[in-house]
């Protein structure tokens, strides 16, 4: 009689919390990267004001770890789960887990394939890639190009390379675009990036009009290759994340854009549907999208070109940095006019 | 010929397998779970999180299993995080894109395991290359075959049969019966072993302290299996633990392949000297590690239902660290699979305690820094100092 | 007998730099101890390190015939099958495995497909029983004194039930005793029609156990003799080349004042907390030296590495010397307050066996060799060639690591070590443990002239010729404390055994 | 009785401190730069790259100079990447947030891991937990710490003082300058170790020997000078390499405390009865490996001219295989710190030739886990063997 009795009280999901309080579970892949960070903070004081109260974990950049840290939330009885996946493909079976125990599941920012989840909150990571090649061929239309990509190990990389792909192959095919040199940068690092750059420059006598690097720490090993050789801002390079040192170097000229993904809207977004959801209401979506088993509702949310000219009607008008960090290196009488 | 030692008495203190140092470590072990399982209110405790742990420490034990032979045979094997990423890769390509059977692919993923554990005990072995470089070099391989062969992409989902390897139970009934059959067991072979040793005079132990040990083990057991069966039975990665253990504590123990390994690593020299082939037993040990990377692969890709090219990244010192723990010197000679085992429950613990508690992810790196020192350092303590002082 | 159970001939074995061994011929009736002697690095081990497939056919010149028939073997297993069993010089046995373990570790019983470990432990009892031994089987080997170690070894190669059994200096490290269950053991095996080689440096024994023996020198055979054909100084003339005729050159010397003062002197176990030594109280004079005898275990090595403040155990009572009283609380301040201690185990608390001869010779007083502060590597050179000269260090190469010296070389550069300290009291455990009648001798020399110098010398020692032949006084240890102590005239080999066996009351007899 | 070592002919070969083995692993780094020279048309080893190349081996050389004295003394050092990327961390955040200045900033940052590796030397010192424990320990602690004060953030630009660090050049009369005083200072201790030798009556190399060698080297000083001159001059980085290389041959040879090191790491208990202070030397070797790696963490830094809370992950394992390429035996008690950076630079060829042949990514771990098995069995296949046969 006794056998079995914990196995299913995975409906009565609120011992973890006083009486009527929501528990969010807020499962982060990486909160060694600096993105993740003003994720969690933003996403946690939305959820708070929606009164939530919330459970963070951050899985290193694991899978299995990941997978581990939603089992044990799950295991705290929380009332919805949202998840930041590591691995798009690589969470179904705790997901299903939690499906079976009714907790609604959100996917935040990318999506989570092979299982059933109620919402995908997310920029578009393809879209990303897209718009990193967009602004370089709009800046160099024709010209050299040095494909930098992330680390060889992260799923994202795959799709971000994809999206640039997508602008820069046509350019390829007819010859208005040479790539002299595909690398990959292990774990994202800055070092190994900047010394892939320096030797690619010394390969190509410095011969190279732009750079696509997919992520802003990357981009910024990258620039201090570039400023040994007093190329920086001679050479387009992208970015993406709007890291503040990524932003400050965009203002100086150093790099010519970065995507900016408004973290303020794609955290408090999915607070509130995440909220929603606990609460046994529906979320409304224009778009679905189909992740192999059923068509997700898809909150989709554009991310956007930060360059030079709108610095400040982006990043900083959203409140993400502030005008005096953005413009510290920047000699006063060169900043634009600071909002008020 | 000269006076011989069956004057002394027969209640002399056998050295019981099970050490003074195992005790230790299982004090430390009982320590960590009390102190989370307060700090959460017991939630750390409950069957549900039980469930969760042992599958959460199954890939990490069962490298630890290999990783002890390794070691006692006085190498280190950092490739195994990567291997087990590889195998598992293996796994998944073999059956998503190419639709084998789950039977196959599990045989394919050791044995690439295997022959890739041959190719470095190889160079171990026959080539006498540093095993610290060699397993370097293969970490890095094995790696970019990963990436090579997957492109970059996570391969996924796989057949029912695959994810169920790591994500069912046992029936609660059978659970039970394992129990039971898994108890009498012990008993029976502890009575043989007596009686046996009785026939051939040699000393005993007295009975109390024989079966008062296996009473302990015995509620243990039946503990564990209830507590397990409250939530949805025995995991089957924890039985999967089990056999590799079990078969592993009978290789070290039982045959002379085993004992040649501990020779090795205490005295290379004197195993030697005592016509023992270094050469290939060495080799063995590599293949066995590596075949063991296999089963971990396979264990981990079931268990994401999902082949990440990361999969397994710096598995490698979580196993050595479990190894550590669990009393293995790196010095070679010493260390035993218990406590290897052990060694991993411990980290698995650490990981999931503080995931319970929700703490922040820095200060779960600092926590767990700390408590591996820490939890050495009673370990240690706890034995005896050989040395000469300084 | 009649019969040769080994020939080898001709046999040449050349290690980079070096030949070990040229053109060597060794025959060995069947049934007979025969015996091998030379001076250190004379190449006795290299030819049974031959012998016994530890260097494989191929890597030397030569013909072995068993029973007449040629043999080669390819590996050490290939010469187990072929009936031989060696007991190798340096101790081939693994500390972390058991007593059991050991012995069996190349057997048969090892070979099972799963083994049998009641009926290991079964035997190994057996054969502990049968020399006398009463250790639990189950026992760690690295618990064991050395000596205890030894006869596990021989243990070792008596279950392989050889047909030629070689013993490369099994005796070096027993006492007399224990020489006297092996000898018992060696005609016990004789009767059985065993045929044994035997290597040692201490000829008395060789005389009376062995039927012949072969002399080598600097790799060469000089000749095979019956041992009733010859005497114990024939063999030391033609191992050295010259006739060496005192032994123990016991030299008259003046005896000064009280250098060292140990008083109530006890000390326990480091983990068991059980006293080791129980309130010993000697002292020592300048230039005298105080041989310190007891059987196996009882206590001596401990004793005075516990006064040199290299014993992690507590301990209690005081130690003066030359007048002051002195707090040795670890090796350091041992060396500071002039003392010095040459251990009986050189590989493991001597030397640094992968360090160079310099460097090995002046680790302990380094401070000798920095003028300025920095090591001075001329310097270092200089005075380490004028110490190794001193005692004749054979070598190529002071450069060279100490771990390519023969035994009794290794030795003298433990002692050209502790030489350089300049201290006032040496202490020396079992000195010429393993070492050639030529280099006894020498050391035997430079002890007298350290106690000429004034130093005040300990000698321990298990060897009683040895310790009645150069020592001023002698104390006597048994079960951790002194039974007694002899003046030089008043002690015989009687006299000295008595005090030895005599047990303290009301304790526990010291197991192993 | 037998001959002394005087009666010998003064002709002996004393084995030269840069012995065979040492030969053969600047053969293997010339080959492996032949082979990128060919194969990337020259480009390899054009002046800029050269110049690129000691830049980008800086840091794994500094750490691998201090990781062989860890390695020396028997131990090993996990955490020396962590500990580069938190001191990296804490000299920016000094900087960037607080403002001091480049001076101080270095001497906290370098101050802070001596005090990190004072922390971790007395664990494995005077607690005597294995090293690999609380190293392993160290790296999770001090990721931690990282992230924990800079809120995961990358924290940049630093100032102008600091940058130079690792992005400047020297003026070239100056390089020369420097190059030339190197040349007469070899020379002259030569002449001046000779002489002594002379004086005291000890055996004296053919001189054609000892200043044939020489002439070698100044004819590669001066080449490669002339090649970093032709770029940019020589970097800054590659001449901290040199300070400190110089300054940790100086102490193992030189001082007490290197020669103790080399004594413990050998036969410890030996050491510990000839007077050696076993504990405090072991304690001091980690505060140097934790200050080294506090100027690993500047250079980083400065390179970058930023810090990121990732920055140095893996380091140690990198440092560690340039040791054990260099020579050094993870047994402890054998290693040499020109060997180490022979290492880091072979390591750094590596990654740098093929980085250059933009060979595919997943291509380049393959071949350079491949390159470190075979230059390390050249190396070791290059000394003969001395153990028994088995
Ligand atoms: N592995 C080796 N490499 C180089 N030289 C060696 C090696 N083994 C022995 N030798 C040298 O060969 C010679 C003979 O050594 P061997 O050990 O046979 O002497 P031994 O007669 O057994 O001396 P001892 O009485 O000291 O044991 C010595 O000069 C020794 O230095
Ligand atoms: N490693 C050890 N561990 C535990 N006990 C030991 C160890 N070594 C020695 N002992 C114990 O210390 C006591 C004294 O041994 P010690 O070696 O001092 O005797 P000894 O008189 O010098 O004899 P030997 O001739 O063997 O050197 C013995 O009872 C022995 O059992
Ligand atoms: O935002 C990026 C994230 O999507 C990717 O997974 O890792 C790198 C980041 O820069
Ligand atoms: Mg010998
Ligand atoms: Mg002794």
């Amino acid at each position: 009689a006794a056998c079995g009795q914990d196995a299913s009280n995975g409906n009565d999901n609120d011992d973890a919390s006083s009486d009527n309080d929501i528990t969010i579970g807020l499962s982060v892949a990486d909160l060694t990267l600096e993105r993740w960070q003003h994720d969690r903070d933003i996403f946690v004081d939305k959820a708070e004001e929606l009164g939530a109260e919330v459970l963070v974990q951050s899985a290193d950049g694991e899978d299995e770890k990941q997978l581990s840290q939603i089992q044990n939330m799950l295991s705290q009885g929380i009332d919805v789960l949202v998840i930041i996946a590591n691995n798009s493909d690589a969470l179904s079976p705790v997901v299903n887990q939690a499906k079976e125990e009714n907790i609604p599941v959100v996917a935040y920012d990318r999506l989570i394939n092979n299982a059933e989840i109620d919402a995908y909150v997310s920029f578009d990571n393809e879209r990303v890639g897209e718009m990193q090649a967009e602004y370089l061929v709009e800046q160099v239309p024709a010209g050299k190009y040095f494909l930098l990509g992330g680390a060889p190990t992260d799923n994202n990389a795959q799709m971000f390379r994809d999206g640039q792909m997508n602008i820069l192959a046509p350019l390829i095919e007819n010859g208005d675009i040479e790539v002299v040199g595909d690398q990959w940068v292990e774990g994202w690092s800055a070092e190994t990036a900047m010394s892939i750059v320096e030797n690619a420059l010394t390969a190509n006598e410095n011969d190279i009009d732009v750079i696509v690097a997919t992520n802003d720490s990357t981009a910024g090993g990258a620039v201090q290759a570039l400023a040994a050789q007093n190329l920086a801002g001679e050479v387009a390079i992208s970015g993406q994340d709007a890291d503040l040192a990524a932003v400050q170097r965009i203002a100086e000229g150093k790099q010519s854009m970065t995507v900016y993904k408004p973290i303020q809207d794609i955290a408090a977004k999915n607070a509130e549907v995440a909220v929603q959801l606990a609460n046994g209401e529906d979320t409304e979506a224009e778009d679905t999208v189909n992740n192999g088993t059923v068509d997700v509702p898809f909150i989709k949310l554009e991310p956007i070109k930060v360059s030079q000219d709108n610095l400040v009607d982006t990043v900083i008008a959203d409140g993400f940095h502030s005008f005096e960090d953005v413009y510290e290196n920047v000699p006063e009488d060169e900043r634009p006019e600071k909002p008020e | 010929m000269t006076q011989s030692s069956t004057e002394k008495p027969a209640e002399k203190k056998l050295s019981f397998k099970f050490n003074a140092q195992s005790y230790a470590l299982i004090i430390a072990l009982m320590m960590i779970v009390l102190i989370f399982g307060i700090l959460t209110g017991g939630e750390f405790l409950s069957s549900r999180n039980l469930s969760n742990l042992f599958a959460q420490m199954t890939v990490i034990a069962v490298l630890a299993i290999g990783m002890t032979l390794v070691i006692v045979a006085g190498h280190i094997d950092l490739s195994v995080g990567s291997l087990a990423g590889l195998t598992g890769g293996i796994a998944a390509i073999l059956q998503v894109w190419f639709g084998w059977d789950t039977v196959w692919v599990v045989l394919a993923a050791i044995s690439a395991g295997a022959l890739l554990g041959l190719w470095q005990g190889w160079w171990v072995a026959y080539r006498a290359v540093p095993a610290f470089i060699v397993t370097l070099g293969g970490m890095l391989i094995f790696r970019g075959i990963l990436i090579g062969i997957s492109n970059g992409q996570t391969v996924a989902p796989l057949n029912e049969g695959f994810k169920i390897i790591s994500n069912s139970y046992l029936p609660y009934s059978v659970g039970y019966l394992l129990a039971l059959v898994g108890v009498v067991l012990l008993f029976f072979s502890a009575w043989r072993n007596q009686h046996k040793r009785q026939q051939l005079g040699l000393i005993i132990e007295k009975p109390i302290k024989i079966y008062g040990t296996l009473i302990v083990y015995t509620i243990l057991i039946l503990l564990l299996t209830y507590m397990l069966n409250r939530y949805n039975g025995i995991p089957v990665p924890l039985l999967i633990v089990i056999f590799f253990g079990g078969l592993f504590i009978f290789i070290s123990n039982k045959t002379s392949f085993g004992r040649y390994i501990y020779a090795i690593g205490g005295n290379e020299e004197a195993a030697a000297l005592s016509g023992i082939n270094i050469k290939r037993n060495t080799l063995s040990v590599f293949v066995l590690m590596g075949a063991l990377a296999g089963v971990a692969g396979v264990i981990l890709t079931s268990r994401l239902n999902a082949a990440s090219v990361s999969a397994g990244e710096m598995y490698e010192l979580d196993a050595i660290a479990a190894c550590v723990i669990g009393g293995t010197s790196l010095m070679g000679g010493r260390g035993n699979i218990v406590g290897a085992i052990i060694g991993a429950l411990i980290m698995a613990s650490i990981d999931n305690g503080m995931s319970m508690m929700n703490i922040e992810t820095f200060w779960q790196s600092i926590v767990k820094g700390l408590i591996l020192i820490v939890a050495v350092w009673i370990d240690i303590s706890s034995k005896k100092q050989s040395s000469v002082s300084s | 007998m009649g019969a040769y159970a080994l020939q080898m001939e001709g046999i040449t074995k050349e290690f980079p730099g070096m030949k070990a061994l040229d053109h060597v011929t060794l025959s060995v009736e069947k049934g007979e101890i025969h015996a091998l002697c030379g001076e250190n690095g004379a190449g006795k081990s290299t030819l049974m390190k031959i012998l016994s497939g530890v260097y494989p056919a191929g890597s030397f010149d030569g013909r072995i015939m068993i029973e007449g028939r040629e043999v080669s073997f390819r590996n050490i297993k290939a010469s187990q099958e072929a009936g031989i069993a060696i007991i190798y010089q340096e101790l081939a046995l693994v500390p972390e495995m058991t007593i059991g373990e050991n012995i069996f570790l190349s057997s048969d019983l090892m070979r099972e497909k799963v083994l049998n470990w009641n009926r290991i432990y079964a035997e190994t009892k057996r054969w502990l029983d049968y020399i006398g031994l009463d250790i639990d089987p189950q026992r760690k080997l690295g618990d064991l004194t050395v000596g205890k170690q030894q006869l596990i070894e021989i243990v070792k190669a008596l279950t392989k039930h050889a047909e030629i059994l070689i013993l490369d200096e099994p005796t070096a490290a027993l006492t007399e005793s224990e020489v006297e269950v092996l000898a018992a053991i060696l005609k016990d095996l004789q009767a059985k029609g065993v045929t044994c080689i035997y290597i040692s440096h201490k000829l008395g024994e060789v005389m009376r156990l062995a039927d012949s023996v072969t002399i080598l020198r600097d790799g060469q055979t000089v000749d095979t003799f019956n041992v009733d054909e010859i005497t114990e100084d024939t063999i030391v003339t033609k191992m050295v080349g010259r006739p060496l005729t005192d032994y123990f050159p016991y030299e008259e010397h003046e005896i000064g004042e009280e250098i060292l003062r140990v008083q109530n002197y006890s000390f326990y176990h480091k983990s068991t907390d059980e006293k080791i030594a129980d309130n010993v109280s000697f002292k020592l004079r300048k230039g005298e030296i105080l041989g310190v005898s007891g059987l196996m275990g009882a206590g001596r090595s401990e004793l005075f590495i516990s006064l040199f403040g290299g014993y992690p155990g507590k301990s209690y009572g005081s130690v003066t010397i030359d007048g002051q009283s002195a707090n040795i609380q670890k090796p350091s301040d041992a060396i500071k307050a002039g003392l010095a201690y040459v251990s009986e185990d050189r590989k493991r608390y001597g030397l640094v066996l992968g360090m160079e001869i310099t460097k090995n010779a002046t680790l302990a007083a380094l401070r000798n060799v920095m003028p300025k502060g920095l090591i001075d590597a001329s310097l270092e050179l200089k005075s380490s060639e004028e110490m190794t000269n001193k005692l004749n260090v054979k070598t190529h190469s002071l450069e060279a690591k100490v771990d390519q010296l023969s035994g009794g070389n290794q030795q003298k550069v433990v002692l050209s070590k502790w030489l350089f300290t300049n201290p006032k009291v040496l202490i020396l455990d079992e000195p010429t443990r393993g070492i050639d009648v030529g280099a006894k001798s020498e050391i035997y020399k430079i002890i007298n002239e350290l106690s000429q110098q004034g130093v005040g010398i300990v000698m321990i020692s298990s060897e009683l010729p040895e310790i009645l032949g150069m020592s001023d006084r002698i104390l006597v240890m048994a079960d951790g404390t002194i039974s007694g102590e002899l003046s030089r005239e008043e002690a015989t080999q009687e006299s000295v055994m008595k005090l030895a066996t005599t047990r303290r009351d009301n304790h526990d007899p010291v197991i192993n």
